[in-house]
This record gives structure tokens, sequence and C-alpha cells, in this order.
């Protein structure tokens, strides 16, 4: 049977990795309808929701799982995945298990999570420190202090890309390495106004300060181009999930040897959870239903999350699979999930609006120097404040 | 008669007397160098960008990197063309734009028809019909020229489910006709009050019914504004991307699709020059149809247009 | 009279159906669509739908979080700016570039496919060309700099201050030529008498563009105003493709607000809270201009 | 309908919004009859044609022809054809096809439109220019189409709106003598529009003077133009002017007379309807043509020549008269340089008395 | 310059392209005379008009203004003033600023300025509508303050193109005897286009006929009346159309005759300027008024009336003559029905004989 599958994953490594989910699902005897549109999340939801709200609904969509699909279980367009959850017994092999909560509705499994995406990397590029006579850093201090000789080499010393989601990544990433576990489910979990306005808050948005101090004369767009600038040696570093180990991977470099990745900015070894999970409308066409029980066994099936994370350059959701294929930074990531060391993404813990402040605020924040980090934090605090 | 007759005799010898004939015109006055000169540099400006698209479009990858965007190819390569084209992926399918276009092209077609028909109908019907109540609808329909689509998405994705039309080909066209009717309703209506009114008049003596004066009498008149509307529609319609994304499946995607998903799913490096060819290449219809028909255009925005 | 009685007035409805019945695509366009869909988005600007619309009221909260929110206050601030700009250079690019073609120039065809060409290119491609062209490390600024001032600067889209004029560049790029197609068709409306009058009386050129010919013609203008008017408060995905908005939120503007808020905030609400006040807006401008455009007496028998 | 009415009107009103344009107007055409609406720009003409026509919804009143209550009939179905000023040809159509497309339309079979359009086109002599378009045809000949596009209709009551007002002098004066002649052959009902009252004059059986949508005077061309009811049609018919001359009546040698400025005008020879009571205000009108110039007729005059307008066959005098500017018409070629002093003879026979006050004819 | 010409033109040629449009003409204005143009439309009248103020570039020739040569010069040098057919106000300007615009601009002292407009409202009778724009004018309104604008630059010669011609019959004949008695106050030189003759015959000192960009004839209205030059200057004057006879001379007692369709016509009392021929083919002309019907004068040719005209003041007969139709004008109290048989005089003193070849008058 052809499922149309949606997603934004378009960029080198992503495409390569949707390629193997495809193919998986093709030799159970289905068909897998690439439905990929490009530019994000942010241009790829609106249609999705779209058409399934229009009536149209796809077999399957990407969703970063979290609260973005909600409303849409609750509005019961969504299949209950339930069955097969239980007949593969997800509860068991699904690990962390708050990957599967993040899924579950009232009890029922509403999406299949396929990977671990963690922020909390910084990437680091070899050549560029060789050129600027200084050594590789192993933390964010290290790194900060090693600004200026990268500056005077002519390299931007931290990359950041000019999309609202990246700075308030790297936000969020300083936050939970700086800050620490307990500071960062504070603000963000509890949402506790009086932990947002306190010092170990203050402490973040100063390294966020050196951050946009670096960042300066970035001048892309888009993540990968950003990577891309780590990648040639145009850049130092950059502050990026899990994902851009893609584009190192794509163009043929070497975690270790070509570039250097610390998770947790070398100062929290944590990692944050988010991830992608698909999601499947409810179809009525009796086959079409029984595919997509298929396909969210399959996107489940240790081959197929070996192959997909390897390619992806995320960690597979399962840890009973055999990933000794992964790279330096890939093993560094398992074995940290293997400690326990984890924590739930901001994408499960706030809603898609407090996300978006917090997007709004960070990206001005990172473009105007003359905002000074209380300024930000006063507002900071007041997004906390009205989250939900 | 004498009069005349002397006065030719005398005029042989005053032609010396002062200025005669054609008042003589230097090629280099101040005003046509200001005239021409404006001119240039306005069309310099317009240019470069097509120049820029051009040339990056028709470079190797490692001589943009190297070069400047103005410099001309050094080795001229259609590899990015036809990677734009035929090879170009996003997600799984590498195809190129080629898949988009005969989409774009079904799109389109209907689309231009259909929202022409149904706007030149209401202008006539504007102008010559006047009917109680007539003027408010359009006043609406003109304000609603203002509303930004994005915020109409909801209601017309709500409409057009309720009628069971979403995702189709036919709701698309729909979509379209829907927001082409103000401004294309605004220009049939202006020049069909600009035509004689008692051209009207005539036909309605003559026995002719509402569709007989449409068609046989009014349609014949109106090539110049449907020029316009022509160019307007299949430009607007071509280049569309959020209603050909949102209110269609994959299968339907027009061409702009395809040259977003080029545009912005990098693969590393971004390849300008596919993206500058994939860019051309998409912006290639609206183009000709423009080169083919700009003077008609002037034409009839004139016809259409200066009575506001 | 001793003719047959008075034959009854028929059913005004009934009068010209046909008519009735062509205008009805029309009427629903204008009723459902953009009346009903108007309402809708007013009405649901008062609940706090999230990701799908749904009735639940909370009053102006919406509209509070909307006038707080920076983003929203740069938003209008920006299109303030790039409205105005945009207005009076398009209408002055246009008519001059009008004016010049109307002086029996050689080469008119081909001057005037130049000017409008880019009005048939879409938004995403402008926005990206120019992107490139302005982009400081190989657009223009590289391109000065190889050429030995090695201290220009030239990157708008990189300096929030500016940020908004890079952008009406590439605006004013694919939007002129249409304008100077309007104003020349204005221009060769006007009747030549006109002109002789001003030659005779001695009135140099430029004083009869100004004082004479300008004031004549209102109605192109009005044209214009209503087409470059309705394309500045919908512009979005020219500042999508050119800057998505950045750097930081400095190019940000209310389309883009609302669309963002509706589809990545997943916050309903906040958007159309945002678009009702776009609305608004635009019918304070329009509704007055409209009623005396179109609505005021009929003008013709 | 009673009497032999082709066209009837009764108390016809017509506004737009607030204006009211036309006001409970009554006409009656005879059958055969060339009735002629004359009136300043305005006046509501084209309105009151095109309420004949059904091309305007009336507000009250009603509309009869041949007998039959059509207020509410379609254009088509009232028996009509109409001739508009602008021609109104259908530009993309041949003139056959022009004239064809109405009886197209009502579904006539070809062999009868063929017929019709060979008879159209042979009353008209058009026949060569059948297979061409409207543009490739002059002023007068486009105007024959138009003409024919209502003769192939077969239809009771011709309407003409001003459908010569676009043609130059010359043409004009050609095509009126063949509507004239196409009247008498025809035999239809014509109502014509015009403002130019050598039309009106020279076609009409009966002319209907309008002013703001009143009618003023409804009478042969002859009556009009020699007893005018009041002021306003006096005035408007004749060119030049009838002279206008502002004085009161006073009694002379037990006779009535006119008095200006002192200059006394006996009004031997004038019928008056009213008793010319001494001491009324008045205004004498006198044509330019009855005004004779150093002919040494009974009252004589004093008068100087203030300009003079030679037209070919005629001569225009403007004089001084009692302190008052008149026109008097000569013959051509009876020259006077002006600053002339010449003698004037009134035909009071000729002449119209109207009430100051009322401005009617008395 | 030699003489007291205002305005000389000399082997003027204008060609669009490689139409030419005036061939070598030449033209000597008097100082003050007012001379009109008169011809069919696209003769040439505007072309001509428009090169004697400087608006179009001459191909060929000079052009001199009070005995300068302007040939190059700008027309607000030329010491011209002009009014056009559309008046060409400045719409958003009052009357008052339509007036002093080309002085400010000029730089013309304001107190000049308020003097030269109060001058001109004055003569024009428009003060009261000095803070009007012109959209809120009357047609008449309107074409005075056109002339204004003309008045007001105090120049020697007043050009006007067609300004009549939009404006009706009524206003039409009133303007023309006020702009002839501001030619007479003014004593300036004007040159006057326009296709209406009636204008040409009144307004002028001289007539220049024009046809195809070449002038046919350039006399007083007098004699181009009665005696025109050629053909097309007959049949162009006068309204109705002189009737023209085509026959041939033939010899009747000794005497020269004309002859048609074998009814012989003597040529007693014409005055011809050529020997008489016989045999040789000529166009007899005769004039509609030039034609006695029923007064028993000495020729006596029968006729029937086809088809009658009543003017008012005249009344125009239409005739059947030899086969030929003719018109003939007759008093307005004089009245024929149609089938009439009458009996014609002709007074050949008063008529025209043409060569059928040349078309020159014999
Ligand atoms: N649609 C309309 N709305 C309002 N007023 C109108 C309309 N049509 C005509 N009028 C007014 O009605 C009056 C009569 O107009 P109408 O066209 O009948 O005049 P007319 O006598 O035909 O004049 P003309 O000789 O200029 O053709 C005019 O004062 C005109 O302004
Ligand atoms: N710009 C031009 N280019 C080419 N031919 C022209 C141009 N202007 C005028 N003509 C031609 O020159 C001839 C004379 O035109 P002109 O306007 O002088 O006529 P006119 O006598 O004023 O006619 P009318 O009475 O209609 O105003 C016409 O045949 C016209 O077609
Ligand atoms: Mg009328
Ligand atoms: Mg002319």
């Amino acid at each position: 049977t052809d499922l149309e599958v949606t997603h934004w994953w378009t960029s080198g490594g992503e495409a390569a990795a949707v390629a193997e989910l495809a193919k998986a699902f093709d030799a159970t005897g289905n068909k897998w309808v690439d439905g990929a549109i490009a530019g994000s999340g942010g241009t790829a939801r609106p249609i999705m929701i779209s058409r399934i709200t229009g009536g149209d609904p796809m077999g399957a969509t990407q969703f970063n799982h979290g609260r973005q699909a909600e409303e849409l279980v609750q509005a019961g367009l969504m299949r209950d995945l339930t069955d097969v959850a239980t007949a593969e017994n997800w509860k068991e092999i699904v690990r962390p298990s708050s990957l599967l909560d993040s899924c579950t509705i009232d009890g029922k499994i509403y999406c299949a999570p396929v990977n671990i995406h963690s922020w909390q990397w910084l990437w680091l590029s070899n050549a560029a420190f060789k050129t600027a006579g200084v050594d590789v850093p192993k933390n964010w201090d290290e790194f900060v202090a090693a600004a200026p000789a990268l500056e005077k080499a002519g390299i931007v010393p931290l990359a950041v890309g000019g999309q609202p989601w990246q700075a308030s990544g790297a936000f969020d990433v300083l936050m939970l390495a700086i800050g620490g576990k307990d500071t960062f489910l504070k603000v963000f979990g509890d949402k506790d106004e009086a932990a947002a306005a306190g010092p170990e808050i203050a402490k973040v948005f100063k390294a966020a300060d050196d951050a946009r101090r670096m960042s300066k004369g970035t001048n892309v767009q888009d993540w990968n181009q950003a990577t891309n600038m780590v990648i040639t040696g145009k850049a130092g570093g950059q502050i990026m999930g899990d994902w851009a180990q893609g584009e190192f991977q794509i163009a043929g470099k070497k975690a270790g040897e070509d570039y250097t990745c610390l998770p947790g900015l070398g100062v929290t070894e944590v990692i944050a959870t988010g991830g992608d999970a698909f999601y499947f409308p409810l179809l009525k066409d009796e086959e079409k239903s029984k595919a997509q029980a298929v396909l969210a066994s399959t996107l489940l099936n240790p081959a197929t999350q070996v192959a997909f994370n390897l390619k992806k350059g995320s960690l597979p959701v399962r840890g009973d699979v055999d990933l000794n294929t992964a790279n330096d930074c890939m093993k560094k990531g398992l074995d940290i999930l293997a400690k326990g060391e984890v924590v739930q993404w901001t994408d499960q813990l706030l809603s898609a609006d407090s996300q978006k402040q917090k997007e709004d605020l960070f990206s001005e924040f990172f473009a105007n120097p003359s905002m000074t980090p209380e300024d930000a934090q006063k507002r900071f605090v007041d997004i906390i404040a009205s989250a939900d | 008669m004498s009069k005349t007759v002397s006065a030719a005799a005398r005029s042989g010898s005053q032609t010396l007397a002062g200025p005669s004939g054609r008042k003589p015109r230097r090629m280099l006055s101040s005003r046509n160098i200001i005239v021409y000169g404006t001119l240039f540099v306005a069309a310099v400006y317009y240019v470069l960008p097509l120049y820029v698209m051009v040339v990056t479009s028709l470079k190797g990858m490692p001589e943009i990197r190297l070069g400047n965007i103005f410099s001309p190819p050094v080795e001229i390569t259609f590899e990015p063309w036809v990677k734009a084209w035929a090879q170009a992926c996003t997600g799984l399918n590498c195809d190129g734009l080629s898949r988009g276009f005969w989409n774009s092209v079904r799109i389109t077609i209907p689309s231009t028809i259909i929202s022409i028909a149904v706007a030149s109908v209401n202008g006539y019907a504007l102008a010559n019909w006047r009917f109680k109540g007539a003027d408010v609808f359009f006043t609406i329909l003109i304000v609603g020229a203002f509303i930004p689509y994005q915020v109409m998405i909801y209601p017309i994705v709500i409409v057009l489910r309720e009628l069971g039309i979403y995702g189709t080909l036919t709701g698309l066209v729909i979509v379209h006709t829907i927001f082409g009717m103000p401004i294309l309703t605004l220009l049939f209506r202006n020049y069909f009050a600009g035509l004689p009114e008692e051209l009207f008049k005539a036909a309605r003596i003559d026995g002719a019914g509402f569709w007989a004066i449409y068609f046989k009498i009014m349609l014949p008149m109106a090539l110049p504004i449907f020029v316009v509307a022509m160019i307007l529609q299949i430009t607007g319609i071509w280049n569309d991307f959020l209603f050909g994304v949102v209110f269609t499946r994959p299968e339907y995607y027009p061409m702009t699709v395809q040259l977003n998903n080029i545009v912005n799913s990098v693969q590393g490096v971004k390849e300008y020059n596919v993206n500058m060819a994939a860019t051309i290449l998409t912006g290639a219809v609206p183009l000709i149809v423009y080169f083919v028909s700009g003077r008609l255009f002037v034409r009839g925005i004139a016809a259409g247009a200066v009575k506001g | 009279m001793t003719g047959p009685a008075r034959a009854g007035r028929p059913n005004q409805y009934f009068r010209n159906l046909p008519a009735k019945i062509a205008s009805v695509p029309m009427i629903l366009t204008a009723v459902v669509i953009f009346l009903g869909g108007t309402i809708w988005t007013v009405v649901y600007s008062f609940t706090n739908s999230k990701l799908l619309p749904r009735l639940s009221f909370v009053g102006l909260d919406q509209y509070e979080r909307l006038w707080s929110a920076p983003r929203w206050l740069m938003s209008i601030q920006n299109l303030a700016i790039y409205g105005v700009f945009s207005l009076v250079f398009s209408l002055v690019i246009g008519f001059v570039l009008a004016v010049m073609m109307d002086q029996k120039i050689r080469f008119e065809n081909t001057f005037r496919t130049i000017f409008l060409y880019p009005f048939a290119l879409s938004f995403i491609v402008t926005g990206l060309v120019w992107q490139w062209i302005l982009n400081p490390e190989f657009g223009i600024q590289s391109v000065v700099r190889a050429l030995g001032w090695t201290s220009f600067t030239f990157d708008p889209l990189y300096t929030p201050s500016i940020v908004i004029y890079g952008i009406l560049i590439a605006a004013l790029w694919q939007g002129t030529g249409l304008v100077m197609c309007l104003m020349l068709a204005g221009l060769r409306g006007i009747d030549e008498d006109i002109w002789k009058a001003a030659r005779v009386d001695g009135i140099p050129v430029w004083k009869t563009y100004v004082f004479v010919i300008i004031p004549m013609m209102r109605g192109v203008f009005v044209t214009t105003l209503v087409i470059i008017a309705s394309g500045i408060v919908r512009v979005y995905d020219l500042i999508v493709a050119q800057t998505s908005g950045g750097p930081g939120i400095s190019s940000e503007v209310p389309a883009k607000y609302v669309y963002d808020y509706m589809f990545h905030a997943q916050n309903l609400g906040q958007g159309f809270a945002a678009s009702t006040m776009m609305l608004i807006t635009v019918a304070i401008i329009i509704v007055p201009w409209a009623y005396l455009e179109f609505g005021g007496g009929r003008k013709r028998a | 309908m009673t009497d032999n009415n082709s066209v009837s009107i009764k108390d016809l009103s017509l506004n737009f919004g607030s204006v009211n344009v036309l006001q409970t107007l009554n006409l009656d055409i005879k059958d055969g009859e060339f009735l002629v609406l004359l009136g300043s720009s305005g006046c509501g003409k084209s309105t009151l044609l095109n309420c004949i026509a059904g091309l305007l919804d009336i507000s009250e009143g009603q509309i009869f022809i041949k007998g039959k209550n059509v207020t509410w009939e379609e254009p088509k179905d009232r028996g009509i054809g109409m001739v508009f000023q602008s021609y109104a040809l259908y530009p993309q159509m041949s003139v056959e096809k022009n004239l064809s497309f109405g009886l197209k339309v009502a579904k006539v079979p070809q062999a009868e439109i063929d017929k019709r359009v060979a008879r159209a086109a042979e009353i008209l002599q058009i026949q060569p220019l059948l297979k061409r378009k409207p543009a490739e045809l002059s002023g007068g000949q486009r105007q024959r189409v138009a003409i024919g596009r209502a003769l192939v209709r077969d239809v009771d009551v011709f309407l003409f709106d001003e459908p010569l007002s676009n043609l130059d002098a010359k043409l004009r004066s050609e095509l009126r003598v063949e509507i004239k002649r196409l009247h008498q052959s025809l035999k239809n009902t014509m109502i014509y529009v015009t403002h130019d009252q050598i039309e009106a004059m020279t076609l009409a059986d009966r002319i209907a003077i309008m002013k703001s949508g009143i009618i003023q005077q409804l009478d042969d061309p002859t009556t009009i133009y020699n007893a005018p009811r009041n002021l306003f049609v006096a005035g408007f018919i004749g060119s030049p002017s009838m002279n206008f001359l502002r004085g009161e009546l006073v009694e002379v040698g037990g006779k009535p007379a006119f008095v200006l400025n002192g200059v006394t005008f006996p009004l031997d020879g004038y019928g008056a309807g009213e008793s010319l009571t001494p001491g009324r205000k008045v205004v004498l009108g006198v044509r330019p043509e009855h005004i004779k110039v150093n002919e040494g007729t009974i009252d004589i005059y004093e008068a100087t020549v203030d300009i003079e307008e030679p037209m070919g066959a005629d001569n225009l005098l403007w004089l001084k008269l009692a302190g008052q500017t008149i026109s008097v018409r000569i013959n051509g070629s009876r020259r006077f340089r002006p600053g002339t002093p010449v003698k004037l003879g009134f035909d009071m026979s000729l002449a119209s008395l109207f009430d100051a006050g009322t401005e009617l004819r008395i």
C-alpha cells in the first residue's frame, strides 16, 4: 500500500537518513511516498496541519515529539497506536521512557519516536584553531578565552545562523550547561519565575552575551550553512544539535581529527531528549490503516533504527541496538545516555507559543548588541511567568 | 492670388535673412543626456539581478567561490541547469523542477481561465447591469484585496473542507479565483465602464440578453484588458507557493514548491548556480509571457486602470 | 385612461435575474470569504485558540499581549517605515521613469521590458537574488572592496538599523515597473492641448509636470496607490526570502507576525488578534476611500 | 388603447436618487407621426427616450405602445428600434452582422433575415458596404448602418437620440434629408431627440420643447416658430434668437402700444389673446427676419449698426436700438458698415408679446 | 519685414515622416486682420496653426511675426496667444490661477499681473468666476477663460483652433459675436481655424480655404461666396451646397448657353473670365437662394417639389429639375407640398461656371 509521508528533512544528512526509512518500509511490500517540504518545521507544519484539519490527511507525518500535535490528538484526528505499541512492547524497549511519555495522551500512544536529538553540543573546527595558533578548547570557558585569537585570524569564533530558533536553542544549551540541570528544570519545567530572575540565570545571560559577541559576522541564515563555516574553518565553533554531525560526515570529516565535539559544552555533560516522532492521522481506508501500523513498527525496528540514526547523526530510541559503527561523538552521547544523565528538552516542556516568544527574544538579543543581558533577562522572566 | 505669388517671389531673398527650415537638434543636448542617462542608470539597476542570475547559473561552484558575482563565467557549464531541471533533490525525490513543471501548467491554465472568466463577468455585471447592493459587494471585494493571504488560510481551509474539495485541483482553482477576484474585477469593471454605454443599450434593444451581450458584444472588444488580466494571473498563479502547497496534495505541488525545496534545502554549501538556474527556469514562463505581450500590457493597463 | 388595467410592477428581485445569478460568485466571495472570513477571524481573536480554533473566550487578553510584544511593535514600526518609503519611492521612481519614457525616446519597448520584467518574478526569487547581491561576502561590497576600496561597507541586510532599506531596494526593483506602466498610461491619457497651452504660456516642462500634469492624474495615482498599498500591507514573502525577519527581529512585519504566531507558535488567537489589528488599520484607510470611489451615488445612467 | 396613438405616455416620472429628471409627463404620439424632442443639454430628452425604449426603469406612470401597456416589458418586446448619437455599432462585426444580430438573437429564420437585411440595405443604399467593419466606414455611412439596424427589426416606432450630432454640418444636412425621405416612405412613428433646432424644424410633424424634464410646448413647427407659448420657447427657437425688448404697455390714441426707454412701438396688427392693459410689464419679442431695414415702411425707428455678420446668403446686423442690442437678418447682398445709422420697420403681426412675470404669451 | 504684415509665412513645408501635410505654403496676414483658416477635417489647419505657434518644428521655410524671423523661437517668445478647441484649461487651478500662471512663471510683478487679470476679466466679463475651478464652469465660460489666458499675455497675434466647436449651436452664435466684438476693440491680428463656414463667413476679414495642405483660395468672404475660384471652394462654402449641374456649353442665337438633358439655360449676365467656347464640358453652379420659384421672371424651367424642409425663417425645397435634384431656398412663409409642379427662374449674374476638367472657374 502506498503511504504518503511528510517531513521536513531535506538537508543532505537528513535526506540520506530518510532514505533508510523508506527503504525499510518499501521492503515490507508497501510504498513510501515521499512528501518532503523544505524550509524547516516552520514552513512545513502549517501545511501538514492544514491538510489534516482540511480532511485530506497524509499517511504519516513527522513532528517534533512534544506538544506540537497535542490538539490534533484531542480533536480525534490522529490514529491511536496503542495496539502496535503493546504488540511490540514499546514500553520496555523505548529508552529513555520519557520519550514515550511525550507520545502518550490519556494513556494512549499516538506517536512513534524515531530518534533522540540532543542540542547540547559544541562543534569545533580543529583547523580554525590551528590557524589561530591556539589549542582546541575543552570547554566553553576555554572557547571564550580563545575567541580573540580566532578573531585576529579573521575567523568568526562562534557561528550562529540567522534563523531565530538557532539563537534560542543556543541559549537553552547554555542554560543547561552553565545553569545546571536543576535550574534548567526549575525554569522550564516548573516555570519558576524566581529562579528565572535569579543569579544563576544572570550568569547564563552573561555567557549568552559572550556568545553574542563571538557570533558577530556570521552572516548566514541556515544552520547547515553555519555548520559549513565550521567545516571549512571559517568559524571556530557552533552550538548545534547532534544533527550537525551529519553534515560533517557528508563533508568527509572525521570526528576527533578534523573536528571536535563537546557534549554539554564540555561543562555539564547532560543530554536532553528531544527528537522526532511520526504521527499517523486517522485514515478511513482500512488498508492504509494497516500500512500505518506496519510503518510504525518498521520505524522502531532495530535495524532501521541503526541505519537511520547513523545517517542522521542522532541517537536511537532503543537501548538494545548495537551501535558499534557509531563514531566518536555519537559514542560520547550514548555514554551519557547510558549514565541516565538526561533531561526533557524545551520542546516537551514548553508550548510552541512560549518557544516562539523565546525565539523572538533571543534572535533579537543576538542581533542587537545594545540590548543588555539584564534587559533580556527581564523579558525572559516575563515569558516564563506567562508560559504554559 | 497675386499676393501669394509675390510673396513666393520675395521669399528667395529672405531665406538668407535668418533661421529657416527645421530647428537644428543636437544629439547630445542636455535634455537627451538627462533622459537617456536616467533611463540607462535605471536599466542597469533593473537588469543587474537578471544578469547575475544568468551568469551565475552558467558557472561551476569553484568559480563562484573564487570570483565575484558580476564577472562573466570563465568556463560556461550547463550542469547547473540540468541539475536544477532534472536532478536536484528534495527529500527522496531527485528529479528537480521537472516534476513540478507540468503541475504548474495544470494549475495555472484552469486557474487563469476560470478566474478571468469569473472576474470578467463580475466586472461586466457591475459596469452594465448595476443592481441594488452590487456596489456594496464590490467595496467589500476591494477591501478584501488588502487582507493578508495568511489570515484567510484557516477560513478557507474550513470552507473547502465543508465543500469536500480540500486538496483537489478544483479547490486550488477556486482559491486562485477568489484571491484574483478583487483586482481583476476592478480592472474589468473599469474597462467595461469605459466602453460606450450606447453599445450596451443597442444590444439590449436588439434583444440580446445578459449572456448574449457578454459573449457577442463585450468579449470581442475586451482583448486588451484580457491580456492584462491574463498576464497578471499567469504571473501570480505561476509564482504562487503558499496556496499551491497548503491547498493541494503533493502530486499537484507546483514548480515553486520544488524551487523552494531546492533553494531552501541546502546540502552543505549552497549551490548558487543551481539555485539561480532553478530560479530562472521557474520564472521562465511568466517572463516569456511578458516579453511577448508587454506592449499589449501597457495598452490594456491604459484602458483598464487609468480611470480609477 | 381607458386602456387596459395598469400592469403590475414585476418583482424587483427577479428583474435582470441573469445578472444577479452571474454575480453569485462575486457575492459569495465577498460575503462568505472576505466578510465571513474577517468576522470569523475577529471572533476567534477573542479566544485562546492554539493549534485549532476553539471558542473559549479570553476577552482582550490576546490584544494586551500583542501590544506588549516588542516584536509586534517592531513590526508595526517597520511596516510604517517600509510603507512610507515604498509608497514615496515607488510613486516617484515610477513617475520619473514614466516621464522619461514619455519623451518620445528610442528603444521605448526595450526599456519598458527591462523595467517591467521583475514584476513577472515571484518575491521568493526577488528576495533570493537581492539577498545574494547584497551579501557582503560576495555581493556588491566584496566587488567594490576587490576594486580597492577596502573600507567600503554595504551590508544592509546584516545591519539591523538599515535592514528595512535593503528590503526596500528589492521591493522597488520588483514593483516600480508596474507603477511606471500605470503612470505612463496616465501620461498618455493627458490631452495634448494642455501641453501646447503650457508651452505657449512659457511654462517650463518641470513646472508643467508638477503644477498641471500631476494634479490631473488623480485617477491613476489612486489606482496605483491601491495596488502599492495592498502590496505593502501584505508584504511577507519578500521578507522571508531575504532576511526571515532578521537580523534578530529588525525586519519583522505584521503579516509575518500573524503567520508565525498562527502556525509556528500554534497560537491562533494571537495571530488572529494581530490580523484583526491589521484589518482595522486597513479599514480605516480604505473604507472611506472605497465608499467615495465606488459606493457614493451611481455616476452613470 | 383609444385613438390611433402609437405611443402614449401617462404621468411618467423618473428620478435618479433624489433628482427628479422627469415629472408627471404626458405625451401622445400619433401613428406615423414624426415627433421631435427638442431642448438644451441635460433637460431630460435622452432620459425620456430611454424610458420609452425600456432602457431605464421608470419611477411612476405608464407607457403604451400601439395600445399595449409596455411599462415593464423588455426593450426588445416593445416593438421599437433605436439609433444612437455615437452610432453604437458593434465594432467587431461586419455591417451585415450588425444588421442581422438582433434577428439572429430572436431566432428569425435565415431566409427571412437575408430578406430583411437586403431590403434595409437597399433602402439605405449600403449594399456595397455589407462586408465592411464599422471602422472602415465614414461617419455618414455608419449613421446609415445604425438606422438600418432599427429598420431590419420591422418595428412600429423608431427612436433617434441625436443621430446626427456627431457629423459635420454638410453631412448633417444631407442625412437630414435622407431621414425625412425615409419617414415619408416608411410612414412609421418616429421620435427624434435633438438639440439642433434646424433639425427639429425641418423634420418634425410636431415638436415637443423640453426644459428641466417638463414639456414647454408641443405643436407643429410653424406654430412653435410663430406663436411660441412662452419666453423660453421663443428664445430657444430661432437662430439668431428672437430679440426681446423689456418694456411696458401703454395706450396711444386709444390703441395699445409698447414703450421702451421712451420709444413707443404701436402694436397694430398684433393678435393678442388677452386684453392689453396699459401699465402691464411685458416683453416684446421680434424675430431678426421680421425687422425691415431702410425699407421706408410705416413705423420708423432710429438705430445704429454695431456689428455686421455676413453669412453668405444672409447678412446679420447687430444694431443699437433704444439702448438695447437687437439683431436683424437681411439679404446677404445688402451690406452696412458698423456705425451707420439706419431706420427700422417692425412687423407686429409676426411679433410675440409675453407677460414679464409669468413669461407666458399674451 | 516689408509691408505691415503681422504674420508672414514663406514656403512653409511640413511632413510627418513621409507624409507631406503642408507643402510650400505662403501666407501674409496684415496687422489687425482677422484671418480664418477654413477646411474640412484633416486638411492641415491645426498643423499650420501649430507651426505658427512654434508647437511643431517645421521642415522647410520661414515664419515671420511682426517682421521678426521666429522660425526657431520658442512659442512663448513669439508674441502669440493661443486658444484651443478643448480649452486646455489647467483643471486643478482656479480661473484666476489659470490666467496668471504664465505671468507668474515669467516673473511679471504681482501688481502688473493683478492689473492684467482684472482687465482681461473685465473685457470677458468673467469677474464673478475668478475663484472657480474650470469644472465648475459652463462651456461658454470655459471658452472665455481660455481666451482670457491669451489676453493677459498682451500678445500681437491671437491663434484660435476651433474654439467654438465643442459648444452647442446657441452658445456658438453668441460667442461668435463676442469674439467679433473683441477683435473690433482689441484690433489684434487673429488667426482662426474652423470648419464651420458660418463662423468663417461672419468673423473673417479674409478666409483661406484649405484642402490637403494647400490653400485653395484666399479672399474676403463675399468674394469667396460669390466668385469661388474652383469647384471645391464653391461646394465647400454655402449651406445647403451650391447646386452643381454638369452639362455642356452651346450657342443659342449667338449667345452662350448651358444645356443639360435637353434643357437649355441661357447664360445672359454671367461675367465670364474666358471665352465660352461651345461644346466645352462645364459645371454650372447656382446657389439655392439664387433660384426664384414661381416669381414669373425671365427664364422659366419646369420642376417638381420633392421634399420640403421648413427651417423657420427660410424654407428649403428639394426639387427635381431635368432629372437632377436641386435645392432652393425661399422665404419661410411660402410653403409647397411635395409633388407640386413649380416654375423656376435662375439669376445667371450670381451663378458660377467651372471647367469640368480643371474644375477652375471660367
Ligand atoms: N444616471 C444618472 N444619475 C443621475 N443623474 C442623471 C443620470 N443620468 C442623467 N442624469 C441627469 O438627468 C438629466 C437629464 O439627462 P439627459 O441625458 O436625459 O439629458 P439630455 O436632454 O439627453 O441632454 P443631452 O442633450 O446633453 O444629451 C441631466 O441633468 C443629468 O445630469
Ligand atoms: N503627429 C502626426 N503624425 C502623422 N500625421 C499627422 C500627425 N498630426 C497630424 N497628422 C496628419 O496631418 C493631417 C492634418 O492634420 P490637422 O490636425 O492639421 O488637421 P485639421 O485640419 O486640424 O483637422 P481637424 O479639423 O480635424 O482638426 C491629417 O491628415 C493628420 O492625419
Ligand atoms: Mg442626450
Ligand atoms: Mg484641428
